[in-house]
């Protein structure tokens, strides 16, 4: 058979030490589940929720220590144009890579998650959840799936993560067993995955076909050559591409699975979804993005331009119809989640931005929108869970007279509130003004009005909550805020308002740690 | 076989092919029915009975009888049933079955086809003979045999997965998925047949292989005593009979496979006993085998369900899996150096 | 000692003291409460006199600039090439100029004017105070902001608790208000900031040479002074003529068309006219006078209006003069329908503060004339007019508090007679009406007049239409202040209390601020005096003359 | 290659036998075999009783949990198969990954054990 | 030949989308996502051996997708038995608790 034979690389045990953060979260999901299955059954298991956010943060450690390590004088190297570039480590013949943007998507990851695990901590309860161990462990193949994500350079790693964080939060969509909402999100949400995910694949199977590889750096070098004789397959490819990886991200029109899923799921699982799954699914965006698409223009065909286009036609999308189809919204979970859809446009925004000599890159502004993202979704669906505690309910109206009723939450809220809307003093601000000055950069100002229109459209229903928590009020008795959950509410509103006065450190920090060649165009540098 | 398989194909060769393939039919179909008959005799003899002695010398041709019996009884569909389906299930177990034997091979030289994954494609095929069972309980639309599809299948893909991994350590040893191959592989003694090296892998390949056969000690989805006759209550005539046909073709197979992934198919268990032909060898080991399924069945009770899933699942699989380890682990140190 | 302090920043930051004592004050104690928001307003109000004392006209501002970095958002750097630095920088940028320091020193008398007046409030004085406190940060902080982000920051910061305030203490229908409000300047304040992220990322940009080493610092800068120097400057990048055989901007991303130029200059007008508010964009004003308190009503009618006026020079003219310049007619225009159109519909109202709502409209629209005449006399006179105008009607909202508190109704049709029973208040309110409508020696007049006297100079006829608007206006405030001063007294009003301190002091205060500028405009005009001069210059250059 | 060709060429013909011997046997014994069908002949069997209630009667969940397992087990299969036939190749290195995910799928193993899925309880 | 193949797949793709998106019976939904997976697999096997560069990393997709496509299904078809548990029903267009 005319086949290639491609080298095998197998990995070394030095190899596997690089692997450090996923192998913790795996060994204390194995251990979490072993000590879960032997334990009696009237054991409470709260412990295993610790035990799995000790996990989580032993990991988000490691990462951030070989973050800082690979970027130290030690590991740097100088590339051509004699500028001192960081390492990468590359496994497995490149299908696995552990550089600063992988690294930069796994802190948001694992910090995400150990927030997510301190909010079920005060809110998840036995009568709910009956296998409230189950719950917690399964959270960390979801996240090493995200990882996995974030590091792979090869479309096999990348589906193999896909997909283990896929399964896994429909799993843990549906954990509420004998609740139907929950039982028929789950069912939506596995549909729809499943769709997105035969989507995507079919995608990949055509660029697979016409480049012969499904190493993302050896794609790279090979759609160069082939892009202009088959650039109608590619066309195809990418059209399936983004319609999946659209679901993925919950962009319109791509979008109506959201409300119901994030409605069904236990809150704490909306926030993972909200924020873990769609900033997963960002990721491999990017890497898909800049390692194919980009290389494959063509004198007679402007196909990355045209990609290009069409994400951000589905990024005006995403940000109108969900700024849109909120209005209407009594259910705060599905208001978050159709917010969730206007805030994937304004994530989508920086990744559709093609790059240009003053535009030179878009993953700060990216990566500081996510991290924001994160801070404020998160925080506003834990004030979600103490509201809907009290109120037995997830309507809107549960916020009424909050702050007669808990008044620092209600300051907390107020801070969510406004760093959604995109007002000052909170993160949400800088970092929609960040993307909005990325735009700018490229003169795209179309999206810049669509953006800010969407914004504006945005503050009505996001003071909605104000309206309801100042405005309005019910009962006069106090609500009862757990303290892992006030925590994590805390953390969340100190850290937007933190990043919303002094966004500067953080945005450098990330660019500083990023380096678009080394980190995005694994194709242009050869062998490596 | 070996030098047509090199030439180029023509017509020609596919008649030649196809004539060596109708003349295996013919062997097989003619096993079956003395297996029958024989299986019969035996068991007659272990219960001191004589057996069937009417029909023919010493009753040689009961098997023919029966066969015409059925060949010309009244076939008859249940007015509830699926028709289309249920037409379709004893053909559906069937071809599987005999498309399976295409990859066996006798000796050295007598073999049909050499797939360089021929464990492979009889593990693949076999899967779905489970499909035409569970197929022919739904369509008859009778309690009982749906029932005993179900059974049927629950047993057989319970015991598809010990089975499956219980070779894996053969193909270890081997490096290969190519039936011939491995048994030649296999030494020229005995002992270095892979029965003796791999003897958790060969225990465990054995009992599934039983199970996977419906016959006792694990024959429930046909048990007379609760579920009447399992999946093929409803059927009758020809269509039985070819259920039964299955299940003998399946004996053949199983005893044939066993021989070559363990027993080193044509080789002489030691080397001055090469003068015999490998294939008496061959066929020597074959009716041991298929000897020793008639043995248990005389011998052994009908195991209930609880037993016969627990055992699948909490000793067969797990020691399966312990099994490829430890001769991961032993090659480790004694054959890689 | 006064003068090491950075006083800008203590202007703007010492409300938020206050707020922090505020915190930690038990929500029933509603008296210490007050006195603290008092004494927090007090400061700037005292550090702002002081500042104003100090303030050399002649050196202009530069002595209490204020620069330091706020955010310096570094950017991947790779692929540009040789550059040791490549970020947005956006500044902590504070100053003061003769457009500000009026404008400041009215934001610091209204609010502690304000704050007197708030002691009507009846509920929640504590986050009622809060909310106040930060309300006066976000406006001090627009007037002295110099950096576009800043800016817009601290105008966003105006934003959320003037909808708190008007939401919760408000009238009867004070959510609408407040939605209202909340979606009219949400518009308009995203408009703003789409025309800053494009101002910034073309006009913004600057390559900073380090001298004696081989370093390039680029950087985004959101500071006014460099993107108005390189608007105006013909010879910078963002106006150099692109080479004759490429497309227009082709090879320099930042060069401004002139369909860019335009669109930003459009854009800005738009956004500070909804603030203004210009005339189709009013509605949501109207609303938020008849619906807020009365305390609020007058930070708002008194400094948030003047916050479109102020950005509209600095931002709109300052920045593209050559653009105001030629639409300087469209201004006027403008001016004139919002005159004759408050006018005329403040004539017709029947409720006492939607006329002053309509009269506010009208006086804005003096406002633009002013801005429209481009020449030194009629921007003092809009400045002025800005002024004078927020302290009239900060008084007027501020009687209209104290008689709603005693009678129960703004309606014109059950007042009467108001100055048998309470006939201080009454005095005052006259005395205000009749600044409002700009007799001589009151702040109104010096505005009005020195507003049209700049226009009459280039809009004769436009000039002569805007006077007879001004001219309704006496009709207007006399019929409703007239109205409610003599005329049948209703007898449930004949045992009403008069003014007590409390109400005095403002009152009293702020006429005496009034007279001070009718009488003595210099108070205004000095600083001013050479505020102008940089940007009358460059039009002059513009145009040619 | 014509090895590889002809090998599934015999292949086809095993599995076109396999369709004929039944095709060819049952059309046949169509005109050996009396055809008398009654109504009592056509029901559904029920041990000579009139048949109760519906022929497709719901079964035990259970028989999906075994679905389930033999997937997870079958899947694992199609794993240990290649891995099988190419561990002489490879280091110590493979049989540790092998073990990791073989460990996995224990873990699972004995999750469906403790949740007394392998436990089997009527019909 | 290759082209054969690639009809095929897209011919199954698309049947397998309409199932998923149109088909009212949860169980045939299910059922199509599988088929739209199979089809990918056709695909990733055909290209493998007739691609524009033949490579053996197609085959080695195909393994894992079909692996994950059995998980994928095994976990679909138990979220479906506990909606079934809750609901009584496996009609797609009964599913509608939470619209509103």
């Amino acid at each position: 058979m005319d086949v290639v034979q491609q080298p095998l690389q197998s990995l070394s045990w030095s190899d596997a030490a690089y692997l450090a953060p996923e192998w913790i979260l795996i060994v204390f999901m194995v251990g979490l589940a072993v000590i879960d299955l032997l334990l009696p059954r009237r054991v409470t298991r709260s412990f295993i929720g610790w035990l799995t956010l000790g996990g989580l943060l032993t990991s988000l450690g490691c990462v951030v220590w070989r973050l800082l390590d690979i970027n130290s004088a030690a590991s740097a190297t100088t590339n051509a144009n004699g500028q001192v570039v960081s390492g990468v480590i590359r496994l497995l013949a490149d299908s696995y890579r552990i550089d600063n943007y992988a690294s930069l998507f796994k802190i948001v990851f694992l910090t995400a998650t150990a927030l997510i695990v301190l909010m079920s901590l005060g809110s998840v309860k036995r009568e709910d959840i009956a296998d409230k161990g189950e719950y917690y462990y399964l959270l960390l193949p979801a996240v090493v799936g995200a990882m996995i994500m974030a590091s792979s350079g090869d479309m096999l790693t990348l589906y193999i993560g896909l997909e283990l964080l896929s399964i896994t939060t429909y799993v843990l969509v549906g954990i509420r067993k004998h609740a139907v909402q929950s039982a028929e999100a789950a069912f939506k949400y596995v549909v729809t995955g499943g769709i997105s995910s035969a989507l995507i694949l079919f995608g990949m199977s055509y660029l697979y076909g016409i480049t012969g590889a499904t190493n993302l750096g050896a794609m790279a070098q090979s759609i160069q050559q082939h892009a202009g004789d088959y650039k109608e397959l590619l066309y195809v490819a990418f059209f399936f591409l983004l319609a999946g990886l659209g679901i993925k991200i919950a962009a319109a029109p791509f979008h109506v699975w959201a409300p119901d899923v994030y409605q069904g799921a236990p809150t704490p699982i909306t926030a993972f979804l909200a924020v873990v799954s769609k900033g997963a699914a960002f990721a491999i965006v990017f890497r898909l993005i800049y390692n194919v698409v980009f290389h494959a223009t063509t004198p007679e065909a402007p196909l990355a331009d045209d990609v290009f286009l069409a994400m951000l036609i589905m990024a005006a999308a995403a940000m109108v119809i969900g700024s849109a189809a909120a209005l209407r919204q009594k259910n705060v979970k599905r208001l978050l989640a159709l917010s969730g859809v206007a805030n994937a446009g304004y994530l989508l925004v920086p990744v559709s931005l093609s790059l240009n000599g003053m535009h030179v890159s878009n993953f700060g502004e990216f990566i500081f929108y996510l991290a924001v993202y994160l801070l404020m979704t998160i925080g506003a669906l834990a004030v979600v869970t103490v509201i809907s505690a009290a109120a037995g309910h997830d309507e809107i109206s549960g916020f009424a007279g909050l702050y007669y009723r808990a008044p620092w939450t209600a300051a907390a809220m107020i801070v969510f509130v406004l760093s959604l809307a995109g007002l000052p003093v909170t993160g949400g601000f800088f970092g929609k003004l960040f993307i909005l000055l990325g735009a700018a950069q490229t003169q795209t100002y179309w999206i810049i009005a669509v953006m800010v229109a969407s914004s504006v459209v945005s503050y009505y229903f996001y003071f909605g909550f104000i309206r309801q928590m100042f405005m309005r009020s019910t009962s006069e008795e106090t609500v009862h805020v757990p303290v892992p959950t006030g925590l994590v509410i805390w953390i969340c509103a100190i850290a937007t308002v933190a990043i919303g006065i002094l966004p500067g450190p953080m945005m450098s920090w990330v660019n500083d740690h990023f380096t678009i060649i080394n980190d995005l165009f694994i194709g242009s540098q050869p062998g490596g | 076989m070996g030098s047509w398989l090199d030439e180029t194909l023509t017509w020609g060769n596919a008649l030649i092919f196809f004539l060596w393939g109708v003349i295996l039919l013919a062997l097989v179909l003619g096993f079956v029915s003395y297996a029958i008959f024989f299986e019969r005799k035996v068991i007659g003899w272990m219960q001191f009975r004589i057996g069937p002695n009417r029909v023919g010398p010493m009753g040689l041709l009961q098997t023919v009888a029966d066969i015409m019996k059925l060949l010309m009884k009244e076939d008859t569909i249940p007015r509830k049933a699926d028709r289309a389906l249920f037409i379709l299930a004893p053909a559906l177990a069937y071809v599987p079955a005999f498309a399976v034997l295409a990859v066996i091979p006798y000796t050295q030289n007598l073999y049909f086809a050499d797939i360089n994954v021929g464990l492979l494609y009889y593990v693949a095929l076999s899967g779905i003979s489970t499909i035409a069972i569970v197929l022919g309980g739904w369509a008859s639309n009778n309690k009982y045999a749906l029932l005993g599809g179900m059974r049927s299948a629950a047993q057989m893909i319970s015991y598809e997965v010990p089975l499956v991994i219980s070779v894996v350590g053969v193909v270890m040893l081997t490096g290969s998925l190519n039936l011939r191959t491995i048994a030649q592989a296999q030494g020229d003694w005995f002992w270095q047949w892979n029965f003796l090296p791999q003897i958790i892998g060969f225990v465990i390949f054995v009992i599934a292989a039983v199970s996977e056969l419906n016959r006792t000690p694990f024959d429930l989805p046909e048990a007379e005593s609760e579920l009447v006759a399992g999946y093929h209550v409803e059927y009758s005539g020809f269509r039985f009979a070819f259920f039964m046909l299955t299940e003998y073709v399946y004996v053949y197979a199983i005893a044939a496979l066993t021989t070559v992934l363990f027993l080193g198919g044509w080789h002489a268990p030691a080397p001055f006993l090469d003068f015999v032909p490998g294939i008496i060898w061959f066929l020597l080991k074959f009716s041991f085998i298929v000897f020793f399924l008639f043995w248990i069945r005389a011998t052994l009770p009908r195991i209930r369900i609880d037993q016969l899933m627990g055992l699948g699942w909490k000793v067969l699989l797990p020691l399966a899996i312990l099994n490829v380890f430890l001769t991961a682990v032993y090659m480790e140190l004694f054959i890689k150096g | 000692m006064l003068s090491d302090l950075p006083i800008l920043s203590c202007i703007i930051f010492s409300p938020l003291l206050g707020l922090l004592v505020l915190l930690f004050l038990p929500k029933q104690r509603s008296r210490w409460l007050k006195t603290t928001a008092i004494i927090a307003t007090l400061i700037p109000l005292l550090l702002s006199l002081w500042l104003y004392a100090d303030y050399d006209s002649t050196k202009g501002g530069k002595t209490y600039e204020e620069l330091s970095t706020w955010v310096d958002a570094s950017l991947n750097k790779e692929v540009v090439g040789a550059v040791s630095s490549y970020s947005f920088k956006f500044q902590y940028h504070l100053g003061i100029d003769g457009l500000s320091l009026p404008l400041l020193l009215l934001t610091t008398i209204v609010g502690v004017m304000a704050a007197l007046a708030s002691v009507n409030v009846k509920k929640r004085w504590k986050s009622f105070y809060i909310w106040f406190l930060l309300l006066e940060v976000g406006m001090l902080g627009v007037f002295l902001a110099r950096d576009v982000f800043l800016f817009f920051v601290f105008f966003e910061l105006t934003l959320i608790p003037m909808f708190f305030l008007i939401g919760i203490w408000g009238f009867m229908n004070r959510e609408r208000a407040a939605n209202k409000f909340l979606l009219y300047n949400g518009i308009g304040s995203a408009i703003m900031l789409i025309a800053f992220v494009m101002l910034v990322s073309t006009a913004g940009f600057r390559a900073d040479q380090v001298p004696d080493k081989q370093e390039t610092h680029l950087s985004y800068s959101g500071s006014y002074e460099v993107i108005q120097q390189n608007l105006t400057d013909p010879a910078s990048y963002v106006n150099a003529a692109p080479p004759a055989n490429s497309q227009e901007g082709e090879g320099n991303p930042f060069y401004l068309s002139k369909t860019m130029r335009w669109s930003i200059f459009l854009l800005l007008l738009l956004a500070f006219g909804i603030k203004l508010p210009v005339f189709p964009f009013h509605t949501w004003m109207l609303k938020v006078h008849a619906e807020a308190p009365p305390s609020v009503v007058m930070i708002h009618s008194g400094v948030l209006l003047k916050m479109g006026a102020y950005g509209l020079l600095r931002f709109g003219v300052f920045m593209f003069p050559g653009e105001a310049k030629d639409w300087a007619a469209v201004l006027a225009i403008l001016g004139v329908v919002n005159i004759l159109y408050g006018a005329v519909l403040a004539l017709v109202q029947k409720e006492f503060k939607l006329v002053l709502a309509y009269s506010s409209i009208s006086h804005m629209g003096i406002v633009l004339l002013g801005i429209a005449s481009f020449n030194e006399i009629g921007l003092q006179g809009a400045m002025i007019q800005l002024v004078s105008h927020g302290l009239i009607s900060a008084l007027l909202f501020l009687i209209v508090g104290s008689i709603y508190e005693r009678t129960g109704s703004t309606q014109l049709s059950d007042l009467g007679g108001l100055a048998r029973s309470l006939p201080f208040i009454s005095g005052i309110l006259l005395t205000a009406g009749m600044a409002s409508l700009g007799l001589p020696g009151l702040s109104g007049f010096v505005g009005e007049f020195l507003s049209l006297l700049g226009l009459f100079d280039s809009m004769r006829i436009i000039t002569a239409v805007a006077v007879l608007g001004v001219i309704l206006t006496a009709v207007y405030v006399l019929r409703s202040i007239l109205g409610i001063t003599f005329g049948p007294m209703s007898e449930r009003y004949a045992a009403l209390r008069d003014a007590r301190l409390i109400e005095a002091v403002p009152m009293i205060t702020l006429l005496a601020f009034i007279l001070l500028i009718g009488i003595y405009p210099s108070v205004l005009t000095e600083p001013m005096k050479h505020g102008f001069d940089a940007l009358l210059e460059q039009i002059n250059e513009k145009v040619g003359r | 290659m014509e090895r590889y060709i002809n090998n599934y060429v015999i292949v086809a013909i095993f599995i076109i036998l396999g369709i004929l011997l039944p095709v060819v046997a049952l059309s046949v014994g169509r005109l050996l075999r009396p055809s008398k069908p009654t109504e009592e002949k056509k029901t559904t069997y029920e041990s000579g009783n009139e048949p109760v209630g519906e022929g497709q009667v719901r079964f035990n969940v259970r028989y999906y949990l075994f679905a389930l397992m033999f997937v997870i087990f079958d899947v694992e299969t199609v794993f240990l198969y290649p891995w099988a036939v190419a561990y002489k190749q490879f280091g110590l290195f493979v049989l540790v990954e092998m073990a990791i995910f073989t460990g996995l799928l224990l873990i699972g193993l004995l999750y469906a054990w403790k949740k007394k899925v392998l436990k089997w309880n009527s019909i | 030949m290759l082209s054969s193949y690639l009809t095929m797949a897209a011919i199954l793709f698309c049947i397998g989308l309409y199932g998923a998106l149109v088909k009212k019976n949860a169980v045939i939904v299910l059922l199509s996502i599988e088929l739209m997976l199979n089809a990918v697999n056709l695909n990733l096997v055909a290209f493998s051996k007739y691609g524009v560069v033949p490579s053996l990393s197609g085959q080695m997709f195909t393994l894992f997708s079909i692996a994950v496509a059995a998980a994928e299904a095994a976990v679909g078809i138990a979220v479906l038995i506990a909606l079934f548990r809750a609901r009584g029903t496996v009609n797609v267009d009964e599913f509608d608790e939470m619209r509103r």
